[in-house]
């Protein structure tokens, strides 16, 4: 995690979620299976050497999975965790075609990707526009990093399917300065704005579309760009923007009673129990509750309660959440309903399209999970992976 | 009674020039060396290698580099990071283009490239001093991460802008990519590090170090008494970027294995590299390597105090982190501001002295 | 007129108005530079630090509350009070100040006559520092700045202007807190100028950043003269942090706008009050005309190395800046 | 002439030790005093120790990471070896530094204004003190607005010297006043220092290899080898030492001898066998 | 005219003209530091420049050296004229000098600072120095002789591996002589090379340069304010005064030189 550095803010909440789940279930069910669960935290300040140092450091104590919350880091960890068959699970972020399980053994990214995220993004347009985007301006208004860039392939293959145009401005870290860009976006006026930045570019972002009038309905951010960090600062100006999301907002679910119970009451919250019910803090919970399904589908599947990286990640690769399980977890409908395989592990793509109510100070999903355009995406899925796979001599199977 | 000079005549110049005067600094390091080679390989492992000598080992490079151009030639630069990605890119291009040479030839080519981005970006030093000197080389810093997060010919155009390493064998060994076993990793490492300190012990010895210590000390009189300062100074720009470029070549092939421009080769890098050799000691091979020693244990050792031991949450450890840090930078520069490397050397000249105060 | 000129015209107007944003932070730098030699790099950190304490203690935070119940196993986190803006600023200043008194005794009291190097050095372990102390006693999390100050495009400049361009054009915009940012500048940089060159203490401060020793030897007191410029770039980071962190947010990434400040101190000069406001107003137009003209063609984003390639530019001419002193160069 | 017994002692220092950098030994063991309205001369070779002397004394050594390990420095009966600078030129002891130590970047008029930071007795004085140094010194007055960086050494020298005046102070440290002024100037300065002592009453501690000039202006002098002082006596009485005069004085029984003669001519300090 | 040298009053002899300033006029914006200078310096002797502080005397030197270019006026030497050149090619003509203000390395040791002064005569490449063994070691020995030779020749061996920043001020000196000299140059430029030493260590100092003078037969020019040194040493000296040249001749010419003695003596000097 990272709670220090340019991107403390996201990393603080996110890693509260992660922790307190396990907490919960540790203290609430006695682990999971009957085994207590132990999460060691390390800080990497979203710094990559710090991550590898961090990764050495606790492969020994036989980790069952690695959740490292930033794209570098896990670029790092994709050849090494294939040499130590650990299970490597980047939800939402991350390389997008290690979806393709046949390349990349242990590298889950399920639900969702960047690349599902874009084409999430073009559909809800489309579903604003009866269906064609016909010529249309979209920007995408990105980081200039890898991060950013992720979505700029699958944006340039659905303009050409649907027809907008796509312009892409870039933004350099940290972002603090984007008058430039914007005034840009007030000249040519894009019909919508896809929106890929994090940290501290989000909340300028949020303020200079304020600051020129860009209608916020029609500026909608990915998920990293969604949290109440994000718009707050903007205050009144940022309501009705828009996010991503792939899981629900909000602590309106059984199991934050539970959480408040047996963790915060209890006094052992991750954070200073601030973060409760943030989206970021959701996150987090949904990657641990994702996380603990799998070892508990391991457990069953190999009948033993102290499993290894092994069966975990053999567990991970057959996952199938379903309602149920959700509902189990005191969860209902949190997230989509999806299964893993080895060809695919990166879920079905399921996202949903989040707002920001300024008055209330709230996120709401309004829309339910939907499709992202597997066709598009998948595409370039198995071209990228192919090519990677080319690059590392990998033969892509799935045995 | 060891530690005399007495005693240990020279009785030609070449034997008083020699790296170590005092013969019992001489057995000392080729004990050292030994250690090096013929002991840790075999008792290191993934976490040693990967989170303490292989960093150690690559940065002591890039301190070595930074110290020929700012401790010896007294040119500040903060695109050290710039120069390593430059590095890094170079060995990654010259990886992909010619798979089947030796990755050693890549990494010295690696170094060469940079040594040429080094020596033009060099250029403005001829006119521009001091802080200002220092501020311009950031320039070079950004406008390089820039060029290799746009350009996409440099990371072979993949859709994240990453750039992995391949695998790449020395004597049938693997030393880059996943499976490189730990030891492996280490001794590429040091031989380079072994080759690039004699490298720079020999120049900086010689009429080309004097020239660049007279322009540090001072560059008007240097250029009075027949210094050509456009030659010292871009000689002391291309040999520091050719350490700095080994080491992002080796930085990215050998430690990470995957790099982003911005992510690990920022500004930060700049300062980190210029700290070791601050902290170490201008002007101090040695102190290149203490530098680089103390800056990458620091942490880890204050991480594993903070988390492990005293089992404090982790972000408190890190803002204390950052906290003893900064202090501890401050309180050794205010003890000794010419870096660890002089405590040593005062420490021998008390013990040459011992028994006697002065 | 044509539109396209039009909006040319628009970017160079913004461009002033970051500049002056750039140079509030410059300032900071060229005040500590002039007096002591000392090249500040925690200037960006102390603009963090400034703008979290003003948040803190308007909302009436427990300074260290995290530590406080990580140790102690307590639930402390608000006294339960907010203080007015104006006081919040106040008792802020006087942390400043006392920050100024500390960073003096502790620290540079100690360095007096080092090299520049070694002291710029310091002053970056000192933002190491007092980072890693901004965060355990605010907390790292994203604050919002609630100082009411105006925001937002200024839509009576907006309307006045649309009708100088054809339908293409819809007037210039102009951020209100732009407005209010050169205006607190303006204020800010003929009371340092004043102070500077007319005032005894002014002169002080430029003798000592000639020669420390000879400084002392005629009875300045560095002690006196370092608190007080350390002191005085703590109200400058204050506004500028104010400014910045009303834009963004007061969180980790205030402290990076120093990168932003030092193209503008190396065009305008380090030593130079006027040469900080010039060069943020260059800086400012250049990089935001470069990114409009020739930004889409090479892929954006060139802001962040267009402004120091600029700088450099510019001193391959003139080697001490715009306005720097000109650097002596005698045998 | 001053008579020694009778006067006040200003400065008084005892038996101190000086230590560069926690290892270099450089004063072992040095005592003078300064009385009252007296010239007194510190004279030695190079390196013999005289700078470090003066900087032990207006505490400047600090800086230059020395420090007084042993003995005491007193002025007018307080030990001053632990105040600050600034307090010491509050009390009225202000060092000239040998090499000059100008402020480059301020005009020679502010380079002496900045002399009278210390002073609190209004802005009316300082002018006419200011007048004061113009008059003794009228090539300051034709450069004030020109950058002291740019001036020559000898106008460099008469800054230095009119700053210190500036402070209006009661014991000036001075270090080498002559070094690289014309012979002329030279004459000047030191008429100017007598005049200071004379009218302004003004003591002075006066370091100087120029023991021709120092001893004909100075009352009482110290000579220091090796950071030790050696001999000491009134000035009169030292110009007469034979050895002082062949070391010192560059004269041989009959008279100044030539620089030219010095070739295969070896010499031996009578004090030092 | 003295176009083939002359014979000195102590019998030695000198050569044609080396060095010849032509007219050279020098300004600092709109301070005029040189007005229409005209002098030469011939083979082998010894020539002063004196004057009053501020006169034009180091930036005389300067000139010379090479670090400021003249507005006007014309440099010859050895009968060629010198096109306006950088210092460190002026250096490789075999022209040396000390500085008014110690100007030494002070990160170094004296041997490594008297090392600098033979820069101008090593020559072996990066490559060669890297690898060390051989060329580099063989050149660094053979140029090392030549320096310590010339530290013996000025009595400071016993000082050769300190750092120069701890050495007392007249010590400095002579290693910056000794740089100079390690250059083997032609003509020796010496700006008040005594200054702040007492009698003794003058006396010294005039050793080293008549010894030079006439071991090594280097001309030299010198500045000093200290008339006796400069009336003893010296076979011929220049006056300036604000610029202008207002004497030339042998010591006893100028010594007697009314203008001299109101810009400059005070008194006549014996
Ligand atoms: N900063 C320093 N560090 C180490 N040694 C020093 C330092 N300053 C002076 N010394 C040593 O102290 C001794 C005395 O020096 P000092 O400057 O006091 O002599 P001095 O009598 O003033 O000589 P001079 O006439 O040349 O000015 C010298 O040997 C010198 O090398
Ligand atoms: N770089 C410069 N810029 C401006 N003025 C200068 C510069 N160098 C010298 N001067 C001026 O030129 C004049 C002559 O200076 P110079 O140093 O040559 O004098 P000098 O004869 O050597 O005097 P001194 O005996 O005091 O050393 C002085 O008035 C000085 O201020
Ligand atoms: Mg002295
Ligand atoms: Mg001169």
């Amino acid at each position: 995690s990272y709670r220090t550095g340019p991107f403390a803010a996201g990393g603080i909440a996110f890693a509260d979620g992660y922790a307190d789940y396990f907490t919960l279930l540790n203290e609430r069910d006695g682990g999971i299976g009957g085994v207590m669960a132990s999460v060691p935290e390390c800080e990497t300040a979203y710094n990559a050497e710090k991550g590898v140092e961090c990764y050495e450091a606790t492969k020994a104590e036989g980790a069952l999975v690695y959740q490292p919350l930033a794209t570098s880091i896990t670029y790092q960890l994709i050849p090494k965790v294939e040499v130590d068959g650990i299970p490597l699970h980047t939800m939402g972020y991350g390389r997008t075609s290690a979806k393709n399980g046949e390349v990349f053994r242990h590298t889950f990214n399920y639900p969702v990707n960047y690349w599902d995220g874009a084409s999430a993004g073009v559909n809800h347009f489309l579903d604003l526009n009866d269906g064609s985007l016909e010529g249309r301006k979209i920007t995408l208004l990105h980081f200039n990093g890898a991060y950013g860039k992720e979505p700029i392939p699958t944006l340039e293959a659905l303009a050409e399917k649907h027809g907008f145009e796509l312009t892409t401005i870039a933004i350099d870290y940290p972002g603090q300065e984007q008058k430039s860009q914007w005034l840009q976006i007030r000249r040519e006026r894009p019909d919508y704005i896809l929106f890929w930045g994090w940290g501290v570019m989000n909340q300028v972002a949020v303020q200079e579309a304020a600051n020129i009038g860009y209608p916020m309905e029609n500026f909608m951010g990915i998920w990293w760009s969604g949290s109440e960090n994000d718009v707050l600062p903007a205050g009144a100006a940022a309501d009705g923007y828009k996010a991503l999301a792939f899981h629900e907002m909000g602590s309106d679910f059984p199991v934050f009673d539970d959480i408040q119970t047996y963790v915060v009451d209890a006094g052992k919250a991750a954070g200073a129990g601030d973060q409760i019910g943030s989206v970021l803090y959701n996150r987090g919970l949904y990657a641990a509750f994702l996380a603990a399904e799998a070892a508990a589908d391991a457990q069953e599947a190999t009948g033993e309660p102290e499993i290894t990286a092994a069966m975990m990640r053999d567990a991970m690769e057959s996952l199938e959440i379903t309602a149920q399980d959700m509902e189990d977890a005191g969860i209902p409908g949190f997230g989509p309903v999806f299964s893993v395989t080895c060809q695919n592990h990166g879920g079905d793509g399921l996202a949903s399209v989040a707002q920001w109510d300024a008055t209330a100070q709230e996120w709401s999903l309004i829309s339910d999970f939907f499709p992202s355009d597997g066709e598009v995406v998948n595409a370039l899925i198995k071209a990228d992976s192919e090519a990677f796979a080319a690059e590392n001599d990998i033969t892509p199977s799935c045995d | 009674m060891l530690y005399r000079e007495a005693g240990d005549f020279k009785t030609s110049y070449p034997e008083d020039s020699q790296t170590f005067p005092i013969a019992f600094d001489r057995w000392r390091y080729w004990a050292v060396l030994a250690i090096a080679f013929l002991v840790i390989p075999f008792v290191i492992n993934d976490y040693w290698a990967s989170s303490l000598m292989v960093p150690f080992l690559i940065y002591a490079i890039a301190a070595i580099g930074l110290n020929i151009l700012t401790g010896y030639c007294g040119q500040v630069s903060l695109g050290t990071g710039g120069f390593m990605a430059v590095g890094a890119y170079a060995c990654y291009k010259l990886m992909t283009a010619f798979p089947d040479v030796n990755i050693v030839f890549h990494v010295l080519l690696a170094g060469g490239i940079t040594a040429a981005v080094g020596a033009a970006f060099g250029l403005p030093s001829l006119r521009i001093k001091g802080f200002y000197l220092a501020v311009a080389t950031l320039a070079a810093q950004f406008f390089l991460v820039w060029l290799f997060n746009k350009v996409a010919w440099f990371y072979n155009y993949s859709a994240s802008g990453q750039i992995n390493a391949p695998e790449r064998f020395i004597f049938g060994t693997a030393v880059t990519g996943p499976s490189a076993p730990a030891w492996a990793q280490y001794l590429v490492c040091l031989v380079f590090v072994t080759f690039c300190a004699v490298l720079a012990r020999n120049l900086t010895r010689g009429s080309l170090g004097r020239s660049w210590m007279a322009i540090r000390d001072m560059d008007i009189a240097a250029e009075i008494i027949g210094v050509n300062p456009l030659k010292a100074k871009l000689t002391a720009f291309a040999v520091s970027s050719f350490f700095i470029g080994i080491s992002g070549a080796l930085f990215f092939a050998v430690y990470l294995g995957a790099v982003e421009a911005g992510d690990s080769f920022g500004i930060t890098k700049s300062f980190l590299v210029l700290f070791m050799v601050i902290l170490g000691g201008l002007g101090s091979i040695f102190g290149s390597f203490a530098g680089a020693a103390f800056l990458v244990i620091l942490p880890v050792f204050l991480k594993i105090i903070g988390v492990d031991v005293l089992g404090w949450p982790t972000e408190m450890v890190a803002h204390l982190q950052l906290v003893i840090v900064g202090a501890l930078i401050m309180f050794f520069l205010i003890k000794e501001p010419h870096g660890l490397a002089q405590l040593w050397r005062l420490a021998k000249e008390k013990l040459r002295l011992w028994p006697f105060p002065y | 007129m044509s539109a396209d000129f039009l909006y040319g015209i628009e970017v160079i107007i913004n461009g002033l108005m970051a500049g002056v944003l750039y140079a509030l932070v410059a300032l900071g730098f060229v005040l500590i530079f002039k007096a002591s030699g000392i090249f500040n790099y925690a200037q960006g950190v102390m603009a963090l630090f400034a703008a979290l304490t003003l948040v803190g203690v308007m909302e009436g935070q427990v300074p260290f509350s995290h530590v406080i119940n990580a140790v102690f196993g307590t639930e402390i986190h608000h006294f339960g009070w907010e203080v007015p803006a104006l006081l919040a600023i106040f008792v802020t200043l006087m942390v400043m100040v006392l920050f100024a008194w500390l960073v003096q005794q502790l620290v540079f009291r100690h360095l007096v006559g080092q090299e520049p190097i070694i002291l710029f050095m310091a002053t970056i372990g000192l933002a190491y520092f007092l980072e890693g102390v901004g965060d355990l006693m605010w907390g790292s999390e994203i604050k919002t700045l609630a100082l009411g100050l105006p925001q937002g495009g200024s839509l009576v400049v907006e309307d006045w202007t649309a009708g100088l361009g054809g339908d293409d054009f819809y007037g210039f915009f102009i951020d209100k807190l732009d407005m209010v940012a050169t205006l607190v500048a303006i204020v800010l940089v003929a009371g340092l100028i004043g102070f500077a060159q007319y005032t005894k203490q002014g002169r002080a401060m430029r003798a000592v950043a000639d020669d420390h020793q000879a400084a002392l030897s005629v009875g300045i007191s560095l002690n006196f003269i370092w608190v007080l410029v350390w002191s005085l770039a703590g109200l400058v980071a204050l506004v500028a942090g104010v400014m910045w962190g009303a834009k963004s947010g007061v969180q980790f990434s205030l402290s990076l706008i120093a990168l932003k400040a030092l193209p503008v101190l190396m065009l305008g000069g380090f030593t130079s009050i006027p040469g900080a406001i010039v060069g943020g107003l260059i800086i400012g137009v250049g990089e935001k005309l470069f990114e409009y003209m020739i930004g889409p063609m090479v892929g954006g984003a060139t802001e962040n190395w267009f402004a120091y390639v600029l700088a450099l530019i510019f001193l391959v001419f003139r080697p001490q800046g715009l306005f720097g002193e000109k650097i002596i160069e005698r045998v | 002439m001053l008579d020694d017994t009778k006067t006040e002692t200003l400065l008084e220092v005892n038996n101190i030790e000086v230590i560069y950098n926690h290892v270099i030994l450089v004063l072992k063991g040095v005592s003078l005093s300064v009385p009252k309205g007296g010239i007194t001369a510190l004279l030695g070779g190079n390196g013999a120790g005289k700078t470090t002397t003066l900087k032990a004394i207006s505490n400047l050594l600090h800086s230059e990471r020395g420090e007084v390990t042993k003995g005491s420095i007193m002025y007018r009966g307080d030990r001053v070896q632990d105040l600050q600078p600034s307090d010491l030129v509050k009390r009225g002891v202000i060092q000239v530094m040998e090499g000059r130590h100008c402020f480059e970047h301020l005009t020679i008029e502010e380079n002496l204004m900045t002399g009278a930071y210390t002073r609190t007795d209004g802005a009316g004085a300082v002018s006419a003190d200011l007048e004061m140094v113009y008059n003794y010194f009228p090539r300051l007055r034709e450069r004030r607005k020109s950058q002291a960086g740019y001036t020559s050494g000898g106008e460099q020298q008469m800054c230095a010297i009119g700053r210190a005046i500036m402070s209006k102070p009661e014991t000036i440290l001075l270090d080498e006043p002559s070094m690289g002024l014309a012979p002329q100037l030279v004459e000047e300065i030191f008429t100017i220092v007598k005049n200071l002592n004379e009218n302004e009453g003004v003591s002075f501690l006066l370091a100087e290899q120029n023991t021709n000039v120092a001893l004909r202006f100075a009352h009482h002098g110290y000579i220091l080898e090796s950071g030790r002082v050696v001999m000491e006596g009134p000035a009169a009485e030292l110009r007469e030492n034979p050895d002082v005069k062949e070391f010192y004085l560059g004269m041989s029984e009959d008279g100044r001898k030539s620089f030219r003669d010095v070739r295969s001519y070896r010499r031996r300090k009578r004090w030092l066998a | 005219m003295l176009d083939e040298g002359y014979v000195t009053a102590d019998g030695r002899q000198i050569g044609g003209v080396m060095m010849d300033m032509r007219g050279i006029t020098l300004r600092f914006g709109g301070v005029e530091a040189i007005k229409n200078i005209s002098f030469d310096i011939r083979e082998g002797e010894i020539r002063a420049i004196i004057g009053p502080n501020g006169a034009g005397k180091s930036s005389m030197l300067n000139v010379i050296s090479g670090f400021y270019n003249p507005q006007e006026g014309e440099v010859w030497f050895h009968g060629k004229r010198r096109p306006p050149m950088k210092p460190f090619q002026v250096a490789r003509q075999g022209i040396a000098r000390t500085f008014q203000n110690i100007a030494l390395f002070e990160g170094m040791t004296v041997l490594d600072n008297v090392m600098t002064g033979r820069l101008t005569q090593m020559k072996s490449g990066m490559l060669a120095q890297a690898i060390w063994k051989g060329k580099a070691e063989r050149e660094e020995t053979a140029n090392r002789e030549v320096v310590e030779k010339i530290i013996d020749f000025l009595e400071i061996q016993a000082i050769r591996k300190t750092p120069v920043g701890r050495l007392p001020y007249g010590l400095k000196k002579r290693v910056e002589l000794a740089r100079a000299l390690a250059a083997e140059p032609k003509l020796l430029l010496l700006d008040e090379p005594m200054a702040g030493m007492n009698v003794e260590e003058k006396e010294d100092m005039s050793r080293f340069i008549l010894d030079v003078n006439d071991e090594f037969g280097t001309t030299i020019a010198l500045i000093e304010h200290d008339m006796g040194v400069v009336m003893d040493l010296s076979d011929r000296v220049v006056v300036m005064d604000y610029g202008r040249k207002i004497g030339d001749g042998t010591p006893d010419e100028v010594r007697n030189n009314q203008e001299v003695i109101d810009a400059y003596l005070g008194v006549a000097h014996d």
